[in-house]
């Protein structure tokens, strides 16, 4: 059966591209990626409550372990990898990124220059003095 | 089963393997990819729609977050001890999840349901943590009516809750068809987009709680 | 490239501009054909620069396509079938490069255009700009003229020569203030106040209307804008009569109508338009069953008893 | 018990939408009945309501579109006529009808009308040209089908229980919010448009993974024809927009069910997120409408021009050019609010950059029928009428891309004249053309050429005459959406206009004379070839209409234009290929999921909207258990017999070996 699977064993080989020996490294990535999640985790939480870090700087710490960790689920849960069976999903998640990016730094950037320009006079004047 | 002339001239969708000579993923010349495959990616591009509708409430949360209109500010109410043990509920829930996918393909009954009952316990765990916290701030006086702030926050935060929930929902009845109808393929894709699912909603919840709950307890 | 100012309006003068107010009718209508000030006669301008660039390409292609689908029509012999004619790197090259360098051109207008033209943007000019706060109610404007101790309920008289500085904010939905031989629109949001700086350089009646939809009253919430002489706005200013603007006149004024004649009010408190902007004054109740002005009293919401 | 449903609901006062509403009511009833006594019913809901045959259930979606097409139009008729009378006067629709008038209209349009028929001729072409046999989820598909259908339901029934929105076809807040419109007509349009945009959303996803994993053999993206292409960019915009408008339409919905404060004028609300929101909707919207309008244009073109498309790789990247660029320019429907120079230099340039990919398009369309035989068919006319007018449509739209001539025609009819200019043009001669185009593969017949042309030239000189003069008096400084005016200088032009649409009138009736004409002469229009227009792309080599397999046996695709050389390879042979070897086929079996569900969100929507708790319970627990027994079932699939596939398929190759050796194709 080296070339042909039948229906019922059609869903041991997914999408991932993998083979049936593959299966325990699964649970090696499974592992190694809440590792990986856990650490990043306890991270962010010090990172919050830490005065080590410049103060302004530290939304800019949390949202890039935020971009680290969201990464390694994508690679260790659900299976992401370079590999050219996942081209096609690769892209399709580079675009809706795109779309992502696009909706909310538009929107933020838009909505910005509204409300400064737009700013009633009262909290104008508080935000002068 | 073996006649590779026969593979070679017909192309049905339908009933050849995925690894035939002529048949291919879907994303060259070489004819329909596998259910699984489909399956997979249909479900994934849901996933990403999804993640369209989150990061629009992410950007009415971050214009509304200062609008607070005299009401509490982010700092004052959000409590990290909790949101750490919600994350930790829902790590392991979604490692968990991972155990069931190797569960299923070795078509173990016990293990699958096991496994699929840490994820679902876990999952409950964080959504009664969740509420807890809903509660409370709604018994300050601090639910989503209160402020536009608090509408944003409740509103990204509850579509999150709302995701896991309908999650737990969908993973009964999972578990009721692993057991009723055991391992047919078209039960095995289902289970793969659940654990799409259920993995995706920590990547979203990765991001509230680095960019609402630390980030809002730092300005 | 300065599409206000002296150069600009003498521009304005020698261009298509002359040619489209020569048309007597469009003198008379409210045409943005016909502008009356330097903002409308750059956005004017800008809009016929643009038409014309566009044109320049656009109308030979219209031509082209009807005189290629004439002559290669399939009863017409002496038309050459070339079924192998499906790519050409010279055409393609051009046909991606006209649209991009006219794109390229306009852009540049569109650029310098949204610059200069901003309506935040303050006009050249020696004198001090008027002050004007431009309230949107449902459904009437109301012009407080905080400088003069005066307002109005659509009417708007402006000073002819002198730039005008108008700050606008909505006491309940959105609207949008336009006088189209003025130029420039904006949009009238609560919780907002936008500017807009305009200036009339000829006596007259232009008509003034919201250009944002805002429930049933809409259509009837237009108001004249007068444009006199220094001197005679002067003269409405000083015999300009009538109530205090307070917060009972603005619950008056919250309660939804259409206001058919145009009054004013003398005493204004200054800490008014602040408040409407800033949310502090509740908004006003909002359609109810069989209430409505003028035109209006039909107005059921229909299972809609709140 | 009901809510905040009472007798009140039912407009008894006002007569107008009362008797519409019992006609259509009465007329729905009639059929039905006429359905049941000729005894139709079984085969209507066997072979149409739970068809999961992408074929059959394109034609729902068509047949969808144009009865809402039909109700839009009526709608615009009334607001012409409207304006034609309401000089200095109240005309005869008060303000509170013809403000649900225009707001139901560009509703029903764009929603109801415009993507039902765009997504209904994917639905029927796409597969076919991919020489394939099914979309990649048929059962989704027909809840797709279903949940558009609900929407358009909860639409009309506005009409006559309730009101419709009185907001315009965005429901700008403050204005749609509980205080400022305490009706139900901006609940009816929330969930109509909330269930139905789920619909759609789904349609994208099936779409998207149908194009990129389901292709016949051999058939690389660069062998797909543009149509295929085009419906890519379009879904992908689907998955990537519809999510946009999900999320605004919720929080607005929050705000009106919960008090919560997102656009409200209280507790620090901001009603300009709503616009900022709707807008990244909105603009990619209209693009999702018009590229596979642009994919129908390009086979039309080529076909008729018995030519392969010119420049069809650059068209390609033309597409995909328009397909990301329209998601940046979402602001320039709100230049006028205030953002500053940067910002609105920044949109309105993006905007105007969408003009050179349109413009390649035009320009390549152009070289295909430079060098061509040009057949003048009905298609074809719509085509040419497109190229000319959309021309028009499009520089109007650059216009409003620059931002101080926006400053001026911003919610001007001029506006609306644009608008109309692209989608009229764009969009529905686009229908129009490939409704004639596809027509014999679907039902076997022809239509009427004569009436068809017919129709094309009302529609075309009616459409300059009622929108030309828009423009004009948009320009004379009039605003949409009014209910009367008193300025002198633009009534003649709204005669003039109001003058347009009684063409357009005929226009629409010519289209409709042709669909019964052609009906009853389909014996002397049948098309036995399979290829009534000497076409070039897998759709036409297979028998019309197509079996429901679509192919015997899936074709390998070894060139861009498959079946074109295919056939002149037959041609010069004078007979059909080889015989193939033929499999058993297996095709998903028909599911009455669809429809179930379709039926228990139009229960949960109408509880939602007159607040009926207890309805909306019960409405989702049976959408979920609808889920549940679909999930349960054993055998979601039936197969077709080699024997009975090489039988059928036998039968259709003699017919076809019979024309091959006498009058050949075309
Ligand atoms: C797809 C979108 C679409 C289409 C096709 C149309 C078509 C038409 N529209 Fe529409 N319109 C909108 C979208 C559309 N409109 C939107 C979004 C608005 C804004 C709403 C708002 O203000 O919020 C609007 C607003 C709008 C207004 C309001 C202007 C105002 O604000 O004051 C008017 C007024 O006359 C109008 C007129 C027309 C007319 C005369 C047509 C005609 O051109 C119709 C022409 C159509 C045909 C010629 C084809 C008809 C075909 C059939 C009927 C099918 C035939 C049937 C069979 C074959 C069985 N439209
Ligand atoms: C199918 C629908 C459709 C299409 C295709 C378009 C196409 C375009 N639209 Fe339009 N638009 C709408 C539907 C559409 N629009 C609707 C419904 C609204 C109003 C909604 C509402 O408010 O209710 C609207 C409103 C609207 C506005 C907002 C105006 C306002 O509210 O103040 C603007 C502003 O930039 C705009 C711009 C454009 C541009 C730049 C294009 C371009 O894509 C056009 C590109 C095409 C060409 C330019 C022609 C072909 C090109 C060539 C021949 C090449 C050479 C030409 C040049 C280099 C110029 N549109
Ligand atoms: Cu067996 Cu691959
Ligand atoms: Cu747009």
């Amino acid at each position: 059966m080296t070339h042909r699977h039948d229906d019922e064993l059609e869903y041991e080989d997914d999408d991932r591209g993998g083979a049936s020996d593959e299966h325990m490294a699964h649970l090696g990535t499974y592992a190694l990626g809440l590792t990986l999640a856990t650490g990043l985790t306890i991270a962010s939480f010090w990172v919050a409550k830490t005065h080590v870090i410049y103060d302004p700087g530290i939304p800019m710490a949390l949202a890039t372990l935020a971009v680290a960790q969201m990464g390694i689920h994508l690679v260790f849960f659900l299976h992401l990898t370079t590999a050219p069976d996942n081209t096609n999903n690769i892209l399709a998640l580079a675009f809706g990124l795109l779309i992502v990016g696009l909706v909310i730094f538009g929107s933020v950037w838009i909505m910005a220059h509204l409300n400064h320009n737009l700013m009633p006079m009262q909290q104008l004047m508080q935000m002068q003095r | 089963m073996s006649n590779p002339a026969a593979t070679i001239t017909i192309a049905d969708p339908f009933r050849l393997g995925h690894r035939g000579p002529n048949i291919a993923r879907g994303h060259g010349g070489g004819g329909p990819a596998t259910k699984r495959v489909i399956v997979g990616y249909g479900f994934w591009l849901f996933l990403l729609s999804d993640i369209v509708i989150f990061a629009c409430l992410f950007a009415a949360y971050a214009v509304l977050a200062d609008a607070t209109a005299g009401g509490p500010k982010a700092k004052d109410i959000f409590e990290l001890d909790r949101v750490a043990w919600e994350t930790a509920c829902l790590l392991a829930s979604s490692f968990f999840c991972g155990m069931a996918n190797i569960a299923v393909a070795k078509r173990n009954q016990l293990l699958t349901q096991l496994a699929l009952l840490a994820t679902g316990l876990t999952g409950l765990a964080f959504i009664l943590l969740e509420s807890a916290e809903f509660a409370a701030l709604h018994g300050q006086g601090y639910g989503p009516t209160r402020s536009a702030f608090l509408t944003g926050f409740f509103t990204l935060v509850g579509c999150h809750g709302v995701h896991v929930s309908a999650g737990l929902l969908w993973l009964g009845t999972m578990m009721a068809q692993f057991f009723a109808k055991g391992f047919r393929p078209d039960i095995g894709r289902r289970f793969l987009c659940f654990s799409m699912f259920w993995h995706f909603l920590d990547v979203v919840w990765v991001a509230i709680f680095s960019l609402v709950y630390l980030v809002g307890t730092r300005l | 490239m300065t599409y206000i100012g002296k150069s600009g309006s003498r521009a304005a003068r020698f261009s298509l501009l002359s040619l489209a107010s020569l048309l007597p009718s469009l003198a008379r209508a409210d045409s943005i054909f016909a502008p009356a000030g330097p903002v409308a006669r750059g956005d004017t301008l800008i809009l016929l620069d643009s038409l014309v660039i566009m044109l320049a390409i656009v109308i030979p292609t219209m031509i082209v396509t009807l005189a290629f689908a004439w002559w290669y029509r399939a009863s017409n012999t002496r038309a050459v079938y070339r079924p192998e004619f499906t790519y050409s790197g010279k055409i393609e090259l051009v046909v991606w490069s006209i649209p991009a360098l006219t794109i390229f051109f306009l852009g540049g207008v569109i650029w310098i255009g949204s610059q200069k033209l901003d309506p935040f943007a303050p006009l050249p000019s020696t004198e001090k700009p008027l002050e004007i706060e431009a309230v949107s109610f449902d459904w009437k404007w109301l012009f407080i003229y905080p400088e003069q101790n005066i307002a109005s309920v659509n009417q708007l008289v402006i000073p002819v020569g002198r730039p005008l500085h108008f700050r606008i904010t909505s006491a309940s939905v959105f609207n949008v203030f336009f006088v189209p031989r003025l130029g420039s629109m904006i949009y009238a949001m609560n919780g907002m106040v936008t500017q807009l700086n305009l200036q009339a350089d000829q006596p007259g009646k232009y008509l003034g209307l919201s250009a944002h939809f805002s429930g049933d009253g809409f259509p009837d919430m237009k108001f004249d804008s007068i444009a006199v002489p220094p001197a005679q706005f002067a003269d409405w200013v000083a015999g300009a009569n009538g109530a205090p603007l307070d917060r009972a006149a603005v619950d008056g004024l919250l309660k939804q109508s259409v206001a058919t004649k145009p009054y004013t009010y003398r005493g204004i408190d200054p800490a008014l338009f602040g408040a409407i902007a800033a949310q502090k004054v509740p908004p006003g109740e909002g359609p109810q069953e069989g209430r409505g002005g003028p035109g209006t009293q039909n107005v059921v919401p229909r299972g809609g008893k709140p | 018990m009901f809510g905040k449903l009472g007798w009140d609901a039912i407009p008894f006062d006002q007569p107008v939408p009362l008797i519409a509403g019992a006609v259509v009511v009465l007329a729905v009833l009639g059929i039905l009945a006429w359905i049941v006594v000729k005894g139709w019913a079984r085969y209507l809901w066997k072979e149409w309501i739970t068809s999961v045959d992408h074929k059959h259930i394109g034609i729902m979606y068509i047949l969808l579109g144009l009865l809402m097409l039909l109700r839009g139009f009526i709608d615009a008729i009334m607001m012409r006529a409207q304006q034609a009378v309401a000089f200095h006067a109240p005309g005869y629709l008060p303000p509170e009808h013809y403000d649900q008038v225009f707001s139901a209209h560009g509703t029903i349009m764009i929603l109801f009308g415009a993507m039902p028929l765009i997504i209904g001729l994917m639905n029927f072409v796409v597969p076919l040209q991919l020489g394939v046999r099914d979309v990649a989820f048929p059962t989704l598909n027909s809840v797709s089908f279903w949940l558009t259908a609900t929407g358009a339901l909860l639409v009309n029934l506005s009409l006559v229980i309730g009101e419709f929105a009185r907001t315009g076809w965005l429901p700008y807040p403050p204005l749609s919010e509980l205080r400022y419109s305490p009706g139900v007509g901006v609940d009816y349009y929330l969930w109509s448009l909330q269930i139905s945009g789920i619909g759609t959303l789904l349609t994208g996803i099936n779409f998207v993974t149908t194009i990129l994993k389901l292709r016949a053999p051999g058939m690389t993206y660069l062998r797909m024809p543009m149509f295929c292409w085009t419906s890519l960019a379009s879904c992908l915009l689907i998955v990537a927009a519809f999510p946009v408008l999900t999320a605004s339409l919720a929080m607005l919905t929050l705000d009106r069910y919960l008090d919560f404060h997102f656009f409200t004028n209280e507790a620090g609300g901001n009603a300009m997120m709503f616009v900022n929101l709707i807008w990244a909707w909105g603009h990619p919207e209209v693009y999702i409408l018009v590229l596979p309008a642009f994919g129908i244009f390009s086979e039309v073109i080529s076909t008729f021009s018995s030519k392969p498309l010119f420049g069809y790789r650059s068209m390609v990247a033309a597409t995909l050019f328009i397909c990301i660029v329209s998601f940046c320019v979402w602001l320039h429907h709100f230049f006028t609010m205030g953002a500053g120079g940067d910002v609105n230099a920044v949109f309105g340039i993006a905007s105007s950059i969408i003009a050179v990919g349109t413009g390649v398009k035009i320009y390549n369309w152009l070289f295909t029928m430079y060098g061509g035989r040009i057949r003048f068919t009905t298609p074809m006319l719509w085509s040419l009428g497109f190229m000319t007018t959309f021309i028009t449509g499009g520089l109007t739209g650059v216009l409003l891309a620059v931002p101080p001539a926006d400053f001026l025609l911003h919610n001007s009819m001029f506006l609306v004249a644009h608008f109309h200019h692209v989608i009229v043009a764009g969009v529905v001669f686009a229908v129009m053309a490939a409704i004639t185009y596809w027509w014999p593969k679907a039902f076997g017949f022809r239509l009427h050429e004569g009436w068809g042309e017919a129709a094309f030239w009302f529609a075309f000189v009616g459409f300059y005459v009622t929108f030309m003069p828009l423009y004009w008096v948009g320009i004379l400084g009039m605003t949409r959406r009014l209910q009367h005016y008193d300025v002198a200088e633009w009534r003649p032009w709204l005669l003039i206009s109001a003058a347009g649409v009684a063409i357009l009138i005929v226009g629409v009736a010519c289209q409709v004379i042709q669909l019964v004409v052609s009906y009853l002469r389909r014996n002397e229009l049948r098309d036995t070839t399979g290829d009534p227009w000497d076409g070039r792309t897998l759709e036409w080599a297979t028998s019309s209409p197509p079996p429901v397999y679509n192919f015997a046996v899936l074709p390998q695709v070894k060139d861009a234009e498959v079946y074109w050389e295919v056939k002149q390879r037959a041609f010069e042979r004078e007979r059909m290929p080889e015989e193939p070897d033929y499999e058993p086929i297996e095709m998903p079996r028909n599911s009455p999921t669809g429809v179930v569900c379709a039926f228990f969100a139009t229960i949960v929507g109408f509880a939602l909207i007159w607040h009926i708790w207890w309805m909306m319970i019960v409405g989702l627990v049976g959408a979920y258990a609808t889920f549940v027994v679909f999930a349960w079932r054993d055998v979601p699939e039936y197969v077709i017999p080699a024997e009975e596939v090489a039988r059928l398929d036998r039968e259709n190759r003699a017919i076809r070996q019979r024309v091959l050796s006498g009058e050949a194709w075309a």
